[in-house]
């Protein structure tokens, strides 16, 4: 019997160490939990904050000190890549536990176990971020998608609440499946479910078929987590039905990490044969906005309007991955952190304008809001201008530093198709303000003031929302490093 | 380092518009009162600028640079020249106008209207003065939330209807803009291997002949929308209807000017061979529009509508005399530009004087005003003569120069254009007519009031203007000239001249 | 030589500051404005005198030059704001500040008491300034300038009265028609600066196109037609528009809906003259076309003709003179178009004269009846009004053409020209010979159809029928006394140098008999038919029958006009309002909306809450991902 | 594994597995996946993973199916009259299923055929797979431990009242 | 005799994958979907261990220890789910759970 040494296959560990310091935290959230067992606390979301905030310290640093090595035989990559989607899922993760405080004040939820799995889930994402191995890929999936699950139906005094975790989660096992056997089939064409090894297999051979019919399982569950057209079915009863906190968590958690880990098979393993799959990308990115936004204009609830706003947004950021350059990349990159904010802003909103009796997710419940409720209503100016693409938000800087991409790398169909689109979603947004401005509405609402760390999200998002959208050299700078760190 | 006086103009408005949020909802008199100060701080720097502009210099002056996102080469970039001097001025100075015009006209959210109202003046003033492709981009887009607003929040009864058509018609052609805009940078890139969005640097570009069409394509529908040239003016009418006054006369008076002013300074300069290739498309949907606009306007029952078609049709001539390339008629086009702002804003603000008391904007709904409230009906008098550009008044010099400069390349599209000169005449005489003369039909207009003394204050600075444009426009044409020529230039010369070494590094020491 | 002057300028600048004054300060000083209005113009008056006087003893081709600012410099273009006075505009000058101040001292009394005094002096003196600019402008756009400001002044005067709907309807079609003459006048402008333009000539000063004509003499349009003619024949439409030849006369008859003052200023003795002067000052210009200028006569003797024929049926007094006017101006036309502009003018001056002295006794008869216009409804008035009667006698001999009056002298200029001129047209010459028996006729029948016989108003008018004040009467005396001797200024002869006119030689003594002949009889039948024997015109009015009735209704050229050019317009305008605009053009933008709309209504049933419909999209999905590589 | 006994054995694998989709009863579904988890591990052994092999018995027939019939029973659940979500469903998604079996058939078809290698010693024992599975497979191994953590977290949040 | 080629094992598995997929697609009861899903991933496990028997690497055999111990995980949560909406809801079929929807 051989000893067996583990250290020589733990070079490197502290590349693990946010999302081990998040697993950690969850951990300590629900032994506190335990022991306080005072449903108020504000013990918890202050401890979860905390972790988050230290795992992103942790990250900061590392980013520091990159170039670091890969970790754990090369299944874990601590590249700025991996961080800086690290800072951004701490980011949101600690945006959503703000913002649930107030919500879990009003509803019967078990705050420890929420608390817990937010935290769960984001160590997932960290890993499924950094991941540099198919399994461990996986698994982080599976760590993330079954929190999410469980999160989505957690407010089970709601039928919809319920209904929506089984959709998830039977639609979400039904893509495990597929996602599996292209990981199945990428071992079998290289021979290993390391990144690298995949890559080198790629340029060594080739397409094979067997790398192909990978590729498209594997877009398949890619696609069902990121929600592209035609695996985004789900997304608005899910988005509908979940608490909106959660549905926030999804829109940006879920979405950035999946597409970070899609981004990073799609690019370091395959980026060899990319001919391959770019025009399978350019149809499902067109096919993606194109359904998002055409099917967002007839919606009558704020909330599912966003779901499918959110399919939309998944397609624009799709255009980053088709153009595949490094301004493509790091559009991508960029997109998907100006995304968080934008959206968490507007669930936030959406959020404060809800009671627990009502939760004021019709159109028709937002009439006149805007002039009643000065802040909120600004904020969702701001958050609507930022989706739409409209400047001088972050969300135009995204769409600028998109479609400016793809137009530099000779997509500029794509870009004209991207903008199309953003035309048909200024209509849906505006009408949001429509609602909001130009009608009168008589509904009457909590006072933003009594749900002051709802309030202190949705600022933060407009902040940041606005200051990206002004000065978005700095970050859009992070977002080029991250990405040259890819490859 | 000199005091950075553009700056200073197109920010003053945005912080009038912070400082204004920050005041308390009530009294609203006082917050008339600081938004009508905060606006004519704007007014102010810009009479300084004019004060110290050097005229005859067909560049850039007071330009200030400063970097932004350097990945994109994108600076903050401001300048003046001789055509952006005027309409810069121009709406510097219909902003005071609206804001004490809304004195009768908005009663409810006064804070909100005057605050919107501000924000757009800093949108419009940084579109006239960006010197930076992706900044003007900013401030065009800027322009549109708070218009939005205005339209929507405070207009009439289908003003959501009209505030969407608005805003979807605009982007429709400034996104794809942004697409142009984009691939120009991209070309900047490809001969000198770095991004600029600067216009001097989108200038030393040389655009293939293929390249040009599609770009200038992109840019001119933006444009196009804007001004609005047919076919697509249909949301003028509509945002125009429904707008209240203050909206009308900014929407009239400044950003149809956008339109035009960015077929000037970007569309055409920038993409010389295809604005020459496709200027008789241009003309020809430009006469089409000054005939098209007048018709309709002849026959329409509501002033407002009336006098939106009539910009329809105004707007035209300025796009004949842009695309006939001749230094004579772009220098009148641009005049006319600021004559329309002018005598169309005067329009919209009578028009909106007479709903505030009657509520309604039907011609058939007037009649005889003269003998009930003959103050009003002189002012009104003049406007509509300035609007159907009689000689002695501004409209008369801007008409006469872009047809004088037509006619020698397009005889046809001149004669046809000069139809429109008399069609003028009989949509707003008939108008005029209507409701002015003519005895007292509805009882109801026996009580009006005459104008008020604010009402007079708002309308003779506009009307007097009308007077000075008509009587001594050399002074104007003399700053415009030379940056407009300057402009033409490049349409005239045969193939574009690529930017020569000497002269990128004179762009960059 | 020309000498260069400020003094011009205050020839336009008085009347501008009667404006200012009586729109600033008219209501509160109500008795200043009638000094005032009046005041300025004589003002005018005097500074247009001093000047002339400046002038006369100098050779005939000198002029007095007022350059005042630069006014446009546009590119190659440039007009500047200048003034000049040479014998041809000194001649009209003095006939505007001269006969509109008599005609401003009359409206003091015609107007007294009229609310709106204050508005109509403002309107009178901005008529003023606009017609001098017109007249003393030193380039075609300035007189342009001018031109649509009397027409924008003929507007407001016609409106005057603005309660009543056809005053205003009147004023409007006034403008209008003028526009569309004024539209063909800017495409002349056009064509002649951009043709001068080739040759680096970019400018409408008149010397400088008058130095530069050889420029234009061989220049052809893109159709090939040479230059000088099409531009001149588009300033004949503006000229037909101005001064109301056909096809554009339509709008003077309707333009006596003005106060009768107005009338006798702008629609007899100044604005209508417009047209003549502009054509006598572009003299050199229609002398490289010979065609245009053939056209113009025809127009001319044409318009004088049916207007005389027109103006025999009418009873309403004032539409009679406007006919009249109508005809008359076609004399002068004619007689631009034979080569003798000089001849055009000299009418035009002793024009003024009687046709305002017509119309000012017209309007003291209309006073004096208390607003009573027809015909039908006067007779008798001399024994009433007998200042108004002997001067409007004195008037009906001038325009009839009796020696020695002015009028004799000035027709007799004309047909002399045409019918022997250097270049002339004997044929239209006949013609005028005829208009002028109908002349004499016609005003013969409208003096004594007011002044003699039986007085047809009733009881009560008649009581009430008194003469006018001395402030109406004496310019009427003055007016009168120029009507009869202004034969002898010698206008033609001061012009002629100037105008290249060639001098035409005596008359010979058999037309001057034929004229005198035909005017003396035209008064006799008219006097035999009126008043000898009143019920014969009923007898041929009925025995004519349709013919009567044709030209009664003036050819019915309004309803013509309604038909081929107003109606559709306007069906053409809403056609395009409704119909293109509303359906075609903004139902493909609507249309677009509810596609994309009914498109998401429909995309969204889709989503049908079934987790196995979304499984079998997902499968679907996979498919395609499969199929696009198991295909290629 | 010779061919004809794959052969047998896969004819039973599939029917086994049709039997799971097709019976009205959850309970002959719930037997019938166990039939097919246990003629897996058949394969599993056939292919030289033995300890998959155990373990597929051990934990996924023995634990996981055990864990759906419990909910079955406790559920109640009877055979119901419509097994299927209607007729169109069922052609669509057959029609569907059979294209997605050929392209995916088609697809492997064109796969070359692996290279043999030849097995190294230990292969599929339980050290070899100890071997690797805590050594380059240690965070996998260690990232379960948290997918568990979630799972119990999960459950008990889902069934807490 | 030779042995059975990888082939085989995989149409094998690429047959049972599909079954699972019929059966997530056709069954009412979502308990028998949930069966059906884990048909697929055990279809998967059997292509992962022919694949890895044919490569002569361990790695597949791990993955599918993996794959175990995420279907467990799934199980307990999926299972705790589907009992919850038999609570609230009183059905596990799939068709009578669309009040999400459009």
């Amino acid at each position: 019997m051989t000893a067996i040494d583990v250290a020589a296959f733990t070079g490197h560990w502290e590349v693990a160490l946010p999302g081990v310091i998040v697993a950690a935290t969850a951990m300590l959230v629900m032994a506190v939990d335990m022991i306080v067992r005072d449903p108020d606390a504000d013990a918890l979301p202050v401890l979860g904050i905390a972790g988050l905030a230290v795992a992103a310290a942790a990250a900061v640093w590392l980013w520091g000190e990159s170039p670091i090595g890969d970790g754990f035989a090369s299944t874990l990559r601590g590249d700025r890549y991996a961080l800086f989607f690290t800072v951004l899922l701490c980011a949101g993760s600690a945006l959503t536990i703000l913002m649930s405080v107030d919500f879990l004040r009003e509803h019967p939820l078990p705050r420890g176990e929420y608390f817990a799995l937010v935290l769960l889930a984001t160590t997932g994402m960290i890993f499924l971020a950094a991941a540099n191995d198919l399994i461990v890929l996986f698994l982080a999936l599976e760590i993330m998608s079954v929190a999410v699950y469980v999160l989505t139906g957690m407010l089970r005094a709601e039928p919809r609440s319920i209904e929506a975790a089984l959709k998830y989660f039977l639609l979400g096992a039904f893509a495990t499946g597929f996602l599996l056997y292209g990981i199945a089939f990428f071992y079998a064409a290289a021979g290993s479910t390391r990144l690298g090894v995949i890559a080198g297999a790629v340029a060594h051979d080739g397409a094979r078929p067997f790398m192909i019919l990978g590729l498209a399982l594997v877009l398949v569950g890619f696609g069902f987590k990121v929600a592209l057209a035609p695996f985004h079915v789900w997304t608005p009863d899910v988005y509908e039905g979940a608490p909106t906190a959660v549905t926030a968590f999804m829109a940006v958690g879920v979405k950035a990490a999946a597409f970070a880990a899609f981004a990073r098979v799609v690019l370091a393993a395959l980026g060899g044969i990319a001919v391959r799959w770019s025009g399978l990308l350019w149809i499902l990115a067109v096919l993606t906005m194109s359904v998002g936004n055409l099917v967002a204009v007839s919606q009558r609830s704020v909330k599912r309007m966003l779901a499918y706003s959110s399919i939309a947004h998944a397609g624009y950021a799709l255009i980053g991955l088709v153009v595949a350059t490094p301004a493509g990349g790091a559009a991508l990159v960029f997109y998907l952190a100006v995304y968080t904010f934008m959206t968490l802003g507007a669930f936030g909103v959406l959020l404060a304008l809800g009671r627990r009796d009502e939760p004021g997710e019709g159109l028709a419940d937002w009439a006149g809001v805007g002039f009643r409720h000065p802040v909120l209503g600004l904020s969702m100016v701001v958050f609507m201008l930022s989706l739409a693409g409209i400047p001088p938000t972050a969300g135009f800087a995204g769409k600028f530093y998109l479609f400016s991409a793809a137009v530099d790398a000779g997509y500029v169909g794509l870009a004209i198709i991207g903008v199309l689109n953003s035309l048909v979603s200024v209509y849906y947004y505006f009408g949001v303000l429509v609602q909001m401005y130009m009608v009168e509405g008589t509904r009457s609402l909590v006072p933003p003031g009594a749900r002051p760390c709802l309030l202190a999200t949705i600022v933060v998002a407009v902040l940041v929302t606005l200051l990206v959208g002004i000065l978005p050299a700095g970050p859009m700078e992070l977002a080029r490093e991250a990405f040259a760190s890819l490859h | 380092m000199q005091l950075p006086l553009l700056t200073l103009i197109v920010f003053s408005p945005l912080a009038g518009a912070i400082i204004l949020a920050m005041l308390p909802r009530e009294p609203t008199v006082g917050l008339r009162r600081a938004a009508f100060v905060f606006s004519l701080v704007p007014l102010a720097f810009a009479g300084w600028m004019l004060e110290r502009f050097q005229p005859g210099e067909a560049d850039f002056q007071f330009v200030e640079r400063a970097r932004w996102i350097p990945q994109w080469g994108i600076e903050y970039r401001l300048g003046v020249d001789g055509v952006s001097l005027f309409l810069v001025l121009l709406t510097a100075l219909l902003v005071p106008i609206v804001v004490l015009a809304s004195w009768g006209d908005i009663t409810r959210r006064v804070k909100e209207f005057l605050a919107f109202l501000l924000v757009l003046e800093t949108g419009m003033l940084g579109a006239f003065l960006a010197t930076d492709l992706f900044l003007f981009y900013v401030f065009w887009e800027l322009m549109l939330v708070p218009m939005y607003f205005l339209i929507g929040v405070w207009g009439g009864a289908r003003r959501v209807y009209a505030a969407v058509k608005f805003v979807l018609f605009t982007l429709v052609g400034s996104l794809l803009m942004l697409i142009a805009i984009l691939y120009c940078a991209w070309r900047v890139q490809a001969e000198s291997g770095s991004f600029a969005f600067g216009y001097d640097r989108f200038l030393a570009v040389p655009f293939t002949a293929r390249e040009q069409l599609y770009l200038f394509t992109a840019f001119a529908l933006a444009f196009a929308i804007k001004v609005p040239l047919f076919p697509l003016h249909t949301w003028l009418p509509d945002a125009h209807v429904e707008a209240p006054t203050g909206g009308s006369v900014i929407l009239a008076g400044v950003l149809l000017k956008m339109g035009t002013y960015g077929f000037l300074r970007f569309a055409m300069p920038l993409f010389p061979t295809a604005a020459e290739t496709l200027a008789p498309v241009v003309v020809a949907l430009a006469v089409v529009g000054i005939v098209y606009g007048a018709l309709v306007a002849t026959v329409q029952p509501d002033l407002k509508k009336l006098v939106a078609y009539s910009s329809v049709s105004h707007l035209g001539f300025v796009m004949l005399g842009l695309f006939v390339f001749t230094e004579t008629s772009a220098a009148g086009s641009v005049y006319q530009m600021l004559n329309h702002g002018l005598s169309t804003g005067a329009l919209f603000l009578l028009v909106g004087m007479i709903y505030e008391r009657r509520h309604t904007r039907l011609i058939a709904d007037f009649g005889g005003l003269w003998s009930v409230i003959p103050v009003y009906a002189s002012f009104f008098l003049v406007a509509m003569l300035a609007s159907v550009g009689l000689p002695g008044l501004n409209g008369f010099i801007g008409e006469f120069l872009i047809l004088l400069g037509a006619f020698g390349p397009r005889p046809w599209a001149t004669a046809v254009a000069t139809s429109g000169v008399v069609l003028a005449a009989l949509y707003l005489l008939w108008m005029y007519q209507r409701v002015v003369f003519g005895p007292l039909t509805h009882l109801e207009n026996a009580g009006l009031r005459d104008l008020s003394a604010r009402e007079i204050a708002v309308l003779v600075p506009v009307l007097a203007l009308c007077f000075v444009m008509g009587l001594y426009p050399a002074p104007f044409f003399r700053r415009m000239e030379p940056s407009i020529n300057k402009m033409l230039a490049r349409l005239r010369a045969p193939a574009v001249v690529a930017a020569t070494p000497s002269a990128e590094a004179a762009l960059h020491p | 030589m020309v000498i260069e002057t400020t003094a011009l300028r205050w020839i336009i600048a008085l009347p501008a500051a009667g404006v200012l004054f009586h729109l600033f300060l008219g209501a509160r000083l109500p008795r200043a404005v009638k000094l005032v209005g009046p005041g300025v113009v004589a003002a005018a008056f005097a500074v247009v005198v001093t000047s002339a006087l400046q002038l006369f003893p100098l050779a005939p081709g000198a002029a007095l030059h007022d350059r005042v600012y630069t006014w446009i410099v546009a590119g190659p273009f440039r007009a500047d704001a200048a003034l000049r006075l040479d014998a041809l505009s000194a001649i009209m000058a003095l006939v505007v500040t001269g006969v509109g101040f008599l005609i401003h001292v009359y409206s003091v009394g015609y107007m007294h008491g009229d609310r709106g005094i204050a508005r109509f002096f403002a309107y009178l003196n901005l008529f003023m300034t606009a017609m001098l600019i017109l007249v003393l402008a030193d380039n075609l756009l300035l007189l342009f300038v001018g031109w649509e400001g009397v027409g924008l002044c003929s507007y407001l005067l016609i409106g005057f009265w603005y309660d009543k709907v056809e005053n205003a309807a009147a004023g409007k079609k006034a403008f209008l028609v003028n526009r569309i003459g004024d539209a063909g006048f800017l495409l002349g402008l056009f064509l002649l600066v951009t043709t001068l333009g080739t040759h680096g000539v970019w400018t409408l000063d008149v010397t400088a196109i008058e130095q530069h004509l050889s420029h234009l003499a061989n220049a052809r349009t893109v159709f090939g037609w040479p230059v000088p003619t099409v531009v001149c024949l588009l300033f004949l439409v503006g000229a037909t528009g101005k001064s109301a030849q056909i096809p554009l006369y339509v709008w003077l008859p309707d333009a006596m809906a003005g106060p009768t003052p107005v009338s006798a200023l702008i629609h007899a003795a100044t604005m209508v003259t417009a047209g003549v002067y502009m054509i006598a000052r572009l003299h050199a210009l229609y002398a490289l076309a010979p065609a245009a200028l053939v056209v113009v006569a025809v127009v001319g003797t044409a318009t004088a003709l049916l207007a005389a024929v027109i103006a025999i049926a009418q009873t309403d007094i004032k539409r009679v003179l406007a006919y009249s006017t109508v005809s008359q101006l076609g004399y002068m036309f004619l007689a631009v178009g034979v080569g003798a502009p000089a001849a055009a003018v000299f009418h035009l001056v002793t024009h003024a004269f009687f046709k305002a002295l017509l119309f000012l006794g017209a309007g003291s008869v209309i006073h004096g009846l208390g607003g009573e216009q027809d015909l039908e409804r006067m007779g008798g008035l001399r024994r009433y009004m007998p200042i108004t009667f002997w001067t409007m006698t004195i008037a009906t001999l001038a325009i009839a053409g009796v020696p020695p009056t002015a009028g004799f002298f000035s027709k007799d200029e004309i047909l002399h020209a045409a019918l022997s001129g250097p270049h002339a047209l004997p044929v239209l010459g006949v013609i005028g010979f005829v208009v002028a028996f109908l002349t004499a006729f016609y005003t013969g029948r409208l003096l004594f159809l007011a002044f003699l016989g039986e007085c047809r108003a009733s009881e009560e008018v008649q009581h009430h029928v008194h003469e006018s004040p001395a402030v109406m009467t004496i310019p009427l005396l003055v007016l009168a006394l120029l009507a009869l001797v202004g034969g002898a200024l010698p206008v033609p002869a001061t012009l002629a140098p100037l105008v290249g006119q060639a001098e035409a030689g005596e008359t010979p003594l058999a037309m001057l008999v034929l004229a005198s002949a035909l005017a003396l009889g035209g008064l006799a039948l008219a006097y035999t038919l009126y008043v000898r024997l009143p019920g014969l015109p009923v007898v041929f009015a009925w025995r004519l029958g349709r013919a009567y009735t044709l030209v009664r209704d003036k050819f019915r050229v309004d309803e013509l006009y309604d038909a081929l050019v107003v109606r559709p317009l306007f069906a053409l305008a809403g056609l395009v309002a409704w119909p293109v605009d509303q359906g075609i053009i903004d139902g493909t933008v609507n249309g677009l909306a509810v596609l994309v709309g009914t498109t998401s209504g429909v995309a969204r049933r889709l989503q049908t809450g079934n987790v196995q419909h979304y499984a079998l999209s997902f499968l679907f999905g996979a498919l395609l991902l499969l199929g696009y590589y198991a295909l290629r | 594994m010779n061919p004809p006994v794959f052969l047998l054995l896969a004819i039973l694998t599939v029917a086994a597995a049709v039997s799971v989709i097709a019976t009205a009863n959850p309970v002959h579904s719930a037997l019938g996946l166990v039939v097919t988890l246990f003629l897996l591990s058949v394969f599993f052994v056939a292919l030289d993973a033995q300890l998959v092999a155990v373990l597929q018995v051990i934990v996924y027939a023995g634990a996981i199916v055990v864990l759906f019939l419990f909910v079955v029973m406790l559920l109640n659940l009877q055979g119901e009259p419509r097994l299927t979500g209607g007729k169109g469903l069922v052609v669509a998604a057959t029609a569907a299923a059979l294209a997605f079996t050929a392209l995916l058939v088609t697809l492997l078809g064109r796969s070359a055929p692996a290279p043999s290698n030849t097995l190294p010693p230990g292969f599929g024992e339980t050290q070899a797979l100890a071997q690797r599975l805590f050594t380059s497979h240690l965070l996998a191994f260690e990232l379960t431990s948290v997918l568990l953590l979630v799972a119990v977290v999960g459950a008990v949040a889902l069934s807490r009242r | 005799m030779s042995p059975t080629p990888l082939a085989w094992y995989l149409g094998l598995s690429a047959v049972l994958f599909t079954v699972g997929v019929l059966g997530v697609l056709v069954r009412r009861n979502v308990i028998i979907i949930f069966m059906a899903i884990e048909i697929m991933l055990n279809a998967v496990n059997l292509a992962f261990v022919a694949i890895a028997r044919s490569l002569g690497s361990m790695d597949g055999q791990v993955m599918v220890f993996f794959v175990m111990t995420v279907a467990a995980a799934e199980a307990a949560v999926g299972l705790a789910i589907i009992l919850a909406v038999f609570r609230s809801r009183e059905t596990t079929n799939a068709d009578e759970l669309m009040s999400l929807r459009w």
